[in-house]
C-alpha cells in the first residue's frame, strides 16, 4: 500500500516525460496514465482506511534526515478528489484541444501539474513542501499563459509573480524553523514547537504566503484574470485544485503541526478574512459580465467558506464536535472541488459552441446545450449549499459550529453568501428557459459534456449522500 | 586574519551587498539595475565562499549571477533602449501624486516591520544552542552516501527527491517557455576579437564543467555547477552569433531536456523493483548511480538554461543557417 | 563566531526587506523580477548565516543544499518570468 | 430484504426514478413518456395502498440512511405523513392525466414532465420525512424542482415570476435552516414524535426555544404563504395551469402548512407550545392571512389570481386549526388540508379548462359559460360552494370541526367571527362567478376558441379529472363517516397526537 504513495508521484511524472518525448500519442498515453494515477489514489485511499496513516521514508533514510511521504485522512481524501477532477478534465481536454500544436505542449506541463499537487498533498518535509509550491506555481502558470492571447499571458505573469513572492515568504517562514528547532520533517516539528518569538514569526511568514497562493480577500486580485483567461480543464484544475492545495497547507499547518502555537486571535482574524472573501467574492460574482469571471470570483468566495472553520475549530474543544466540524470543512472543500471543475469545464463547452460566454445573451445557447445547462445546474446546487450535495452538509456542519460557539458574525456571514451563492447562480439558469427549440437528443458532444456532469452530480449528488465515510476516514491523523 | 580585520572585511563586503541591493533597486534605468544586480550577485558569491559555503559561491556566481544576468541583460535588450527610457520616466518628473508618496511610506514601513519581526525571531534563533542532531546524522551517515562532499551527499542521496522535483521545476519553466513560441532571433556575428575569445573559451568552458561535475563527489561541486558552466558556453557562442550553439535537434533535444528527471526517476523506480525503496541506493552502488545520475543532471540543466536564455523552441538548424546568411547580406 | 552569524543574519533581513519593496512598489516588469530575486538572496543568506558555525568548524551542509535547490528555482522561475514579458511585449507592439 | 424499511424508499422512488428516466427522453417520444408518468403514477398509488393499510394496523415502516454522523435522513410512515402522501399520490394521477391533455403540441415536455415527477417525489419524500433534518431536504428539493415548473414558459414574466418564489422559498428555506441546526445544537437529533420531544428540554433554554419556533414558522411561512410572506403565490401564476394546480392544491403551500403542523405537533408538542405563549401568535397571524387573502381575492378579476388569493387564505385555515388547543379543532385542520386540496386543485383545472378550451382568463368573461361547457362550470359549482362552506361539500366538514373546536377550547370569542367573516367573503367572490357563469347569456363570440364542442365540451383528458376531484370532494363530505375517509384518518391522528 505504501508503494501507491510513491506510484502516485512517478507514475503522473513518467507520463510527462513519456509525452514530452511521444508527442503523437501523448493524449492516449496521458489518459493511461490519468488512470493508473487514479488507481494508486484508490489504493492508497483504501490503504489509509484499512491500516491507518501511512508513512514512506524516501531512499530509506529516516525522516529527520530524508524526506518522508505521509498520508492520513485529509490527504488520502484530497488525493482522491485531485485524481478524479484531473482524471475527468483530462478526458475534456482530449476533445477540447483541436489545434495540435497547444495539445501535445499541454499535456507535459497538465502532468507535472499533477504531480506537483500529489507531491505536495503527500510532502511530510517543509521545505519539500517549498519546492512542490514552486513546482505548482510554475506549472499552473505556464498552462495558465498556453492560451498565448494577451490578456491570458498578463494574468499569467502577475499570478506567477504573486506566487514567487508567496514562496519567497514560504522560504523565509521555513528558514527560521530550521534556524529555530534545527529539523524541516512535519512529525518532529510537531513534537518540538512551542510558542514563541520564532513559531509566530515564521507561522506568520508561511501563512502569508500562502494566503497569497489560496488568493483569500485582500490577496485575491490576481485569481479572477488569471481563471478566467486560461483555457477550460486549466482554469477547471486551478480552481478546483491548485488554490485549494495551498489552502490545504495552511490547515494542515494551522490544525496540525503549529496547533499549541495557533493563539484565538489570528484564527478570528483569519475568520474575518474569510467573511469579507464571502461577502466580496458573491458580491462581485453577481455583477460579473462573463461565465468564466463569475466562476472565479465564486472561488474567491468558496474559500472564504473554508476560512471561517478556523475560527470555530479553535474554540470548540477537541472531542465529537469539532472532529464533526472539522468533517465539515473537508466536506465543504471536496464538494467545491468537484462542482468548480464542473462548472469550467461546462463554461468551457458553452464558450467552444458559442464563440462567447457572456451571461446576458445565453439565451440561445442554454437551450440547445441541455446537457451543459444541467451539468451548471447541478454544479450550482452544490456551490449553493442546497441538499442533496456535499456542501449542505458542510455548511450544516458550519451553521452548527457557529450556534456551539456562539459566534453568530460566521452564521450571519454564512447565510448571506448562500442567498448571493443563489442570485448569481439561477442569474445564469433564469436563461435557460426561453423559446428556442429543443434539440432532439439531450447530449450534445460527449466526451466533453460527461465530464462535466459527472463531476457536477459527484458534488451535488454523490458526496451529499455517501458522504459519511468522509467523517470515519477524518479520525485517522498523522 | 585576527577576528577585527575579519570583522572590518565582513562590514565592508556585507556594506557593499546591501549598497548594491539598494541601488539595483532604485535605479530607474533597468539596464543599469540589472547590471548592479550581477554585481550584487558576484558578491553574494564572496559572502558564500567567507560564510564557508563554497558549493553555493560556485552555483552563485555561475547561475545567479551568471546566468540570471545574462537572461536580465537578454530582457532587457529585448525592450528597444529609447522605450525603457521614456517608459520609466513621464511619470517621474510630473510630480509625484501625494497618494504614492504615502503608499511608498507605507510599503516602506511594513517591510521595515517585516524585518523587524525577522530579524527578532532570527536574534532569538541564534540565541539558543544550534541544534545539531541533522548535522551530526549527515556526518554519520556521510560513509553509507557513497559520496564525501556532504553537500552532494545531502542533494543528490539523503534529499535526493528535492533534487529530482527541483529538476521536474527546472523542466516545467522551459516547458512553458516553449510553449509560449518560438525562440528569438540570434546575435549579430561576433568580429574578430570576440570570436578569437571564443574560440579559446568555450573548450576550457566545456572542461571545468567535466573537472567540476568530477570533483562534486568529493570537494565542492556537482551537477549544477557544471550544468550553469556548460550552459555558459553555449551562451557565449550564442552571444558570438554563432548558429550551432551545441544544441541537439527535434527529437534528441526532447530526449536531453527529459534526462535530468527521466534518469533519476529511471533510477528510483528499477530500486524500487528491486524490493529497496525509491532512491535507496545500495551503499556498494551508492557512488556510481550519483555519477550517473549527476551526469545526465548536468547535461538536462545545461540544456534548459541554454533554452531558456535562447528563449523558446530553436528553429530547425537549416532556418538559422539562412538566417545567419541572410543578416550578413545586411551588416555587409 | 556569535557575531558573523549575528551580522550576517541581520544584513538577510535587510535585504529581504529591501527586495521585498522593490517587488511591491516597481511598476517595471524587469525591477520587480530583480527585487524578488534580491528577496530569495537575502533569504539564502539567513540559511547560510544559520548554517555558519564558526572560522575552523565545518558549517552545517544542509542549509548549503537547501539553498543550492532554491537558487535554481530561483533561476527558472526568473527565466518563465522573463519569456511571459517578452511575450507581452510581443502582443503589445504589433497591436 | 426486509419490506418494512423499503417501503417508504420505493414510495418515493416510484416517481423519482420514471422523472430521472424522462429527463433523458427525446422530446418526441410522446408514448413512452405518458407511460412511465403513467405508470409511475399507478404504482405509486398501490404502494401507498399498502402503506395505509398497514399504518392503520400500528405497523412500523421506517428507512434509514447516514448522511453524516448524527444526520440521518430517515423516512418514516405515520399517521400524519400518510394522510398528506395518499392526498399527493391520487392528485399527482389526476394532475398527470390532465397535463398530458393539456401540454398536447407543447415544446419542452421531457423537461416538464421530469421536473414534474421530481417535484412530487420531493413532495411525497418531504410527508414521509421522519425528522426535521429529512424535512430541511426534501423542503429545499421541493424549491429547486418547482422552480423549472414555474419558469417553463419561458416568457419574460414566467422567468419574473420563478425568480420572485425562488427568492421567497430559498430565503425562507435558509431561515428554516437556521432554526433546524440552533435546534439540532440545543436538542440533538429532533425525531419527529407524536406529542413533540421539546418539553423535556430545560427551561433556560425556553427564550432560545421561542427564537427557534419563530425562525421555523417564518421559514414555513413562506411556502404557507402567510401575510407577509405570500408575495410569491399570485405571481407563481404564471405558471401552466396543471403546475399551479399541483403547487396550490398539493405540493409547495401543503408543504409549509405540513411543516408547520409537524413543528406544532411533532417536535415542541402543542401542549409545550401553548406553554410558551406561541399558539396564540400563530393563531393571529393565521386568522389575518384567512381575512386579508379572501379581501384581497375580490378585486382580481383574472380567475386564476382570484384563486390564488383565495389558497393564500384557505391555507390558513390548517394554521388556525393548529392554533386551536384540542383535538376538534386539529381535527379540523388536519381535515382540511386534504379537503382544501381537492376543491382548490378542481377550480384550477376548471380554470385551465375555460383557458384552453375557450381562452377565458377574466371572471368578466365568463358570462354564459355554464351553456357551452356544462360539465365543467358544475364542477367548479361544487368546489366553489365546497370553498365557502356550503354542505354536504367537504369545505363545510373542515369548517364545522373549526368551529366546534374554537368553542370547546374556549377560543370561539375570535375563532368564530373569522370563520363567518371569511365564508361570508367566501361566498362573496365565488358566487358572482357561479351567477354570471349560469345565469347570464353567453356575449357573441368566446374569446379563443381552440377546441371546438365535438361530442365532449373539450378534449377528454381535459374534462375528466375535475369531474373526478369534484365528485371526490363531494363523497369526502358524505361520506365523512366513513371508515378511511380524510375525516376518520384526522380523527385518528388527532387521537395519537393527544395520546387519547
Amino acid at each position: 500500500m505504501t508503494d501507491a504513495m510513491i506510484g502516485l508521484v512517478a507514475l503522473p511524472l513518467t507520463g510527462a516525460l513519456a509525452t514530452l518525448l511521444l508527442p503523437r500519442s501523448a493524449t492516449a498515453v496521458a489518459v493511461g496514465t490519468g488512470l493508473a494515477t487514479t488507481v494508486a489514489a484508490g489504493l492508497l485511499l483504501f490503504g489509509v482506511a484499512t491500516q491507518g496513516a501511512l508513512h514512506y521514508e524516501i531512499g530509506g533514510w529516516n525522516a529527520g534526515l530524508g524526506i518522508a511521504l505521509r498520508a492520513d485522512g485529509l490527504s488520502a481524501l484530497l488525493l482522491m478528489m485531485t485524481s478524479l477532477v484531473v482524471l475527468a478534465a483530462s478526458v475534456y481536454a482530449s476533445a477540447y484541444f483541436s489545434a495540435d500544436s497547444t495539445r501535445d505542449r499541454f499535456w507535459p506541463l497538465w502532468l507535472l501539474l499533477w504531480t506537483s499537487l500529489n507531491a505536495l498533498l503527500l510532502s511530510g518535509d517543509l521545505f519539500n513542501l517549498y519546492v512542490t509550491l514552486e513546482l505548482l506555481g510554475l506549472s499552473a502558470v505556464a498552462l495558465a499563459a498556453l492560451g498565448g492571447k494577451r490578456a491570458a499571458v498578463a494574468a499569467a505573469l502577475r499570478y506567477l509573480l504573486v506566487g514567487l513572492l508567496g514562496s519567497m515568504m514560504f522560504l523565509a517562514g521555513v528558514s527560521l524553523i530550521y534556524a529555530g528547532y534545527g529539523t524541516l520533517d512535519l512529525a518532529m516539528l510537531r513534537r518540538v514547537v512551542e510558542p514563541g518569538p520564532i513559531a509566530w514569526t515564521a507561522l506568520a511568514l508561511m501563512t502569508t504566503g500562502l494566503l497569497l497562493k489560496t488568493a483569500l480577500f485582500p490577496l485575491h486580485f490576481w485569481l479572477p484574470p488569471a481563471h478566467a483567461s486560461a483555457p477550460a480543464p486549466v482554469s477547471a484544475v486551478l480552481s478546483a485544485l491548485v488554490v485549494k492545495a495551498a489552502f490545504y497547507l495552511v490547515l494542515r499547518l494551522w490544525l496540525d503541526v503549529f496547533a499549541n502555537v495557533v493563539t484565538p486571535v489570528a484564527a478570528n482574524l483569519l475568520g474575518l478574512l474569510g467573511a469579507s472573501a464571502v461577502l466580496w467574492g458573491s458580491w462581485r460574482a453577481l455583477q460579473a459580465e462573463r461565465l468564466k469571471l463569475l466562476a472565479a470570483y465564486s472561488t474567491v468566495a468558496q474559500l472564504g467558506y473554508l476560512f471561517l472553520f478556523f475560527p470555530l475549530l479553535l474554540a470548540l474543544p477537541p472531542g465529537p464536535t469539532r472532529d464533526l466540524a472539522a468533517g465539515g470543512l473537508v466536506m465543504l472543500a471536496l464538494t467545491h472541488g468537484f462542482a468548480k471543475a464542473g462548472l469550467f469545464l461546462a463554461i468551457g463547452i458553452i464558450q467552444q459552441r458559442c464563440g462567447h460566454d457572456t451571461i446576458r445573451d445565453l439565451d440561445g445557447t442554454a437551450q440547445h446545450l441541455p446537457a451543459t445547462t444541467f451539468a451548471i445546474a447541478l454544479a450550482g446546487v452544490a456551490l449553493i449549499g442546497l441538499p442533496p450535495s456535499g456542501a449542505f452538509l458542510g455548511k450544516w456542519q458550519l451553521l452548527a459550529g457557529a450556534v456551539e460557539t456562539g459566534q453568530w458574525l460566521w452564521l450571519l456571514v454564512t447565510a448571506t453568501g448562500s442567498l448571493l451563492a443563489t442570485a448569481y447562480i439561477f442569474r445564469v439558469l433564469g436563461h435557460a428557459f426561453g423559446h428556442r427549440p429543443y434539440p432532439n437528443q439531450p447530449v450534445t458532444v460527449a466526451r466533453e459534456e460527461w465530464p462535466a456532469l459527472l463531476l457536477a452530480a459527484m458534488a451535488a449528488l454523490v458526496l451529499g449522500l455517501a458522504g459519511a465515510p468522509v467523517w470515519k476516514l477524518l479520525e485517522i491523523g498523522i | 586574519m585576527n577576528a577585527t580585520s575579519l570583522l572590518v572585511f565582513d562590514g565592508l563586503l556585507l556594506c557593499s551587498i546591501v549598497g548594491l541591493a539598494w541601488a539595483s533597486l532604485a535605479s530607474h534605468d533597468e539596464r543599469r539595475g540589472v547590471i548592479l544586480f550581477i554585481a550584487f550577485g558576484l558578491l553574494l558569491a564572496v559572502a558564500w565562499g567567507r560564510l564557508l559555503a563554497p558549493d553555493v559561491a560556485l552555483a552563485e556566481a555561475a547561475i545567479g549571477a551568471g546566468l540570471s544576468g545574462a537572461l536580465l541583460l537578454a530582457a532587457v535588450r529585448k525592450q528597444s533602449p529609447g522605450s525603457s527610457r521614456t517608459h520609466a520616466n513621464p511619470d517621474r518628473n510630473r510630480s509625484e501624486s501625494g497618494a504614492k508618496v504615502v503608499l511608498q511610506w507605507l510599503v516602506t514601513l511594513l517591510c521595515a516591520a517585516l524585518a523587524g519581526t525577522l530579524a527578532w525571531a532570527l536574534l532569538h534563533a541564534l540565541s539558543s544552542t544550534p541544534h545539531d542532531t541533522l548535522p551530526r546524522a549527515i556526518s554519520d551517515n556521510l560513509v553509507a552516501s557513497g559520496v564525501s562532499n556532504p553537500v552532494t551527499a545531502v542533494l543528490l542521496n539523503f534529499r535526493a527527491y528535492d533534487t529530482l522535483l527541483e529538476l521536474a521545476v527546472l523542466l516545467t519553466a522551459v516547458l512553458g517557455i516553449f510553449a509560449l513560441g518560438q525562440a528569438t532571433a540570434g546575435y549579430q556575428p561576433a568580429g574578430p576579437v570576440f570570436d578569437g575569445l571564443v574560440r579559446w573559451l568555450v573548450p576550457v568552458l566545456i572542461l571545468t564543467a567535466g573537472y567540476l561535475l568530477w570533483v562534486g563527489a568529493h570537494a565542492p561541486g556537482g551537477a549544477f555547477q557544471a550544468g550553469a558552466t556548460l550552459a555558459a558556453a553555449g551562451v557565449v557562442l550564442r552571444l558570438a552569433g554563432r548558429s550551432r550553439i551545441g544544441l541537439p535537434d527535434g527529437f534528441a533535444l526532447r530526449i536531453v531536456m527529459a534526462a535530468g528527471v527521466g534518469v533519476f526517476l529511471l533510477v528510483g523506480l528499477t530500486l524500487l523493483l528491486l524490493g529497496r525503496s525509491f532512491l535507496d541506493y545500495p551503499p556498494a552502488w551508492a557512488s556510481a548511480l550519483i555519477l550517473l545520475i549527476e551526469t545526465a543532471a548536468m547535461l538536462s540543466i545545461a540544456a534548459t538554461l541554454l533554452l531558456a536564455f535562447v528563449g523558446g523552441q530553436p528553429q530547425s538548424a537549416g532556418v538559422t543557417a539562412a538566417a545567419n546568411r541572410q543578416r550578413e547580406e545586411i551588416s555587409r | 563566531m556569535m557575531t558573523t552569524q549575528v551580522l550576517y543574519g541581520l544584513t538577510a533581513c535587510v535585504i529581504v526587506a529591501l527586495g521585498l519593496r522593490g517587488a511591491l512598489l516597481h511598476a517595471s516588469l524587469l525591477q520587480r523580477v530583480v527585487a524578488i530575486n534580491v528577496m530569495g538572496a537575502g533569504v539564502f543568506m539567513l540559511l547560510i548565516a544559520v548554517a555558519y558555525r564558526g572560522p575552523g568548524l565545518p558549517p552545517d551542509p544542509l542549509p548549503h543544499a537547501l539553498v543550492l535547490t532554491g537558487i535554481v528555482v530561483a533561476v527558472s522561475a526568473t527565466a518563465l518570468a522573463l519569456a511571459l514579458a517578452r511575450r507581452l511585449h510581443a502582443e503589445q507592439d504589433n497591436d | 430484504m426486509n419490506w418494512d424499511a423499503w417501503l417508504p424508499v420505493l414510495v418515493v422512488a416510484s416517481s423519482l426514478l420514471p422523472g430521472l428516466v424522462i429527463f433523458f427522453l427525446r422530446e418526441g417520444s410522446h408514448r413512452l413518456r405518458t407511460a412511465l408518468n403513467l405508470v409511475g403514477a399507478i404504482l405509486k398509488l398501490v404502494l401507498v395502498g399498502i402503506l395505509i393499510w398497514g399504518v392503520f394496523h400500528e405497523h412500523v415502516y421506517e428507512s434509514r440512511w447516514t448522511l453524516a454522523p448524527g444526520l440521518d435522513l430517515v423516512l418514516h410512515a405515520d399517521t400524519l405523513s400518510v394522510l398528506f402522501v395518499t392526498l399527493s399520490t391520487v392528485l399527482w394521477l389526476v394532475t398527470t392525466v390532465y397535463a398530458i391533455g393539456y401540454l398536447e403540441n407543447a415544446p419542452h415536455r421531457s423537461r416538464f414532465f421530469g421536473f414534474f415527477s421530481l417535484c412530487v417525489s420531493a413532495t411525497v419524500g418531504l410527508a414521509l420525512a421522519g425528522n426535521l433534518f429529512t424535512f430541511v431536504i426534501f423542503y429545499e428539493l421541493l424549491t429547486l424542482s418547482t422552480y423549472p415548473l414555474v419558469a417553463h414558459r419561458g416568457t419574460p414574466e414566467a422567468v419574473r415570476g420563478a425568480r420572485i418564489y425562488l427568492a421567497y422559498t430559498l430565503g425562507g428555506g435558509m431561515l428554516l435552516l437556521i432554526g433546524t441546526v440552533w435546534l439540532h445544537v440545543l436538542a440533538g437529533p429532533t425525531a419527529f414524535v407524536e406529542g413533540g420531544i421539546l418539553g423535556s428540554l430545560p427551561t433556560e433554554y425556553h427564550p432560545q426555544l421561542k427564537v427557534i419556533f419563530l425562525l421555523l414558522i417564518i421559514g414555513l411561512g413562506v411556502k404557507a404563504a402567510l401575510v407577509p410572506l405570500h408575495g410569491w403565490l399570485p405571481q407563481a401564476m404564471v405558471a401552466p395551469a396543471p403546475v399551479s394546480a399541483l403547487l396550490h392544491a398539493v405540493a409547495v403551500v401543503k408543504a409549509g402548512a405540513f411543516g408547520i403542523v409537524r413543528v406544532v405537533y411533532d417536535v415542541y408538542g402543542v401542549n409545550f407550545t401553548d406553554q410558551l405563549g406561541l399558539l396564540t401568535g400563530l393563531g393571529i397571524a393565521a386568522a389575518i392571512t384567512i381575512v386579508y387573502g379572501s379581501v384581497k381575492a375580490l378585486f382580481q378579476d383574472n380567475l386564476k389570481k382570484r384563486l390564488a388569493y383565495s389558497t393564500v387564505s384557505q391555507v390558513s385555515y390548517i394554521a388556525l386549526g393548529t392554533a386551536i388547543l384540542g383535538p376538534v379543532g386539529t381535527i379540523g385542520g388536519i381535515v382540511h388540508l386534504v379537503h382544501q386540496g381537492i376543491m382548490k386543485i378542481t377550480l384550477f383545472f376548471t380554470a385551465g379548462n375555460y383557458a384552453e378550451t375557450l381562452g377565458i382568463h377574466k371572471v368578466s368573461e365568463m358570462n354564459g359559460v355554464g351553456r357551452r361547457m356544462p360539465a365543467t362550470t358544475l364542477a367548479f359549482s361544487v368546489a366553489a360552494l365546497g370553498m365557502i362552506g356550503v354542505p354536504p361539500v367537504a369545505g363545510f366538514v373542515s369548517k364545522w370541526y373549526l368551529g366546534l373546536g374554537a368553542v370547546e377550547a374556549g377560543m370561539a370569542s375570535w375563532v368564530m367571527p373569522v370563520l363567518i367573516t371569511s365564508s361570508i367573503l367566501n361566498a362573496a367572490y365565488f358566487l358572482p362567478v357561479l351567477y354570471r357563469a349560469w345565469f347570464r347569456d353567453p356575449g357573441p363570440a368566446w374569446p379563443a376558441e381552440h377546441i371546438p364542442a365535438a361530442r365532449f365540451e373539450t378534449s377528454a383528458a381535459l374534462l375528466w379529472p375535475p369531474v373526478v376531484t369534484a365528485m371526490l370532494a363531494l363523497a369526502a363530505g358524505l361520506f365523512a363517516a366513513a371508515p378511511y375517509s380524510p375525516l376518520e384518518w384526522a380523527t385518528l391522528i388527532a387521537h395519537r397526537e393527544y395520546g387519547l
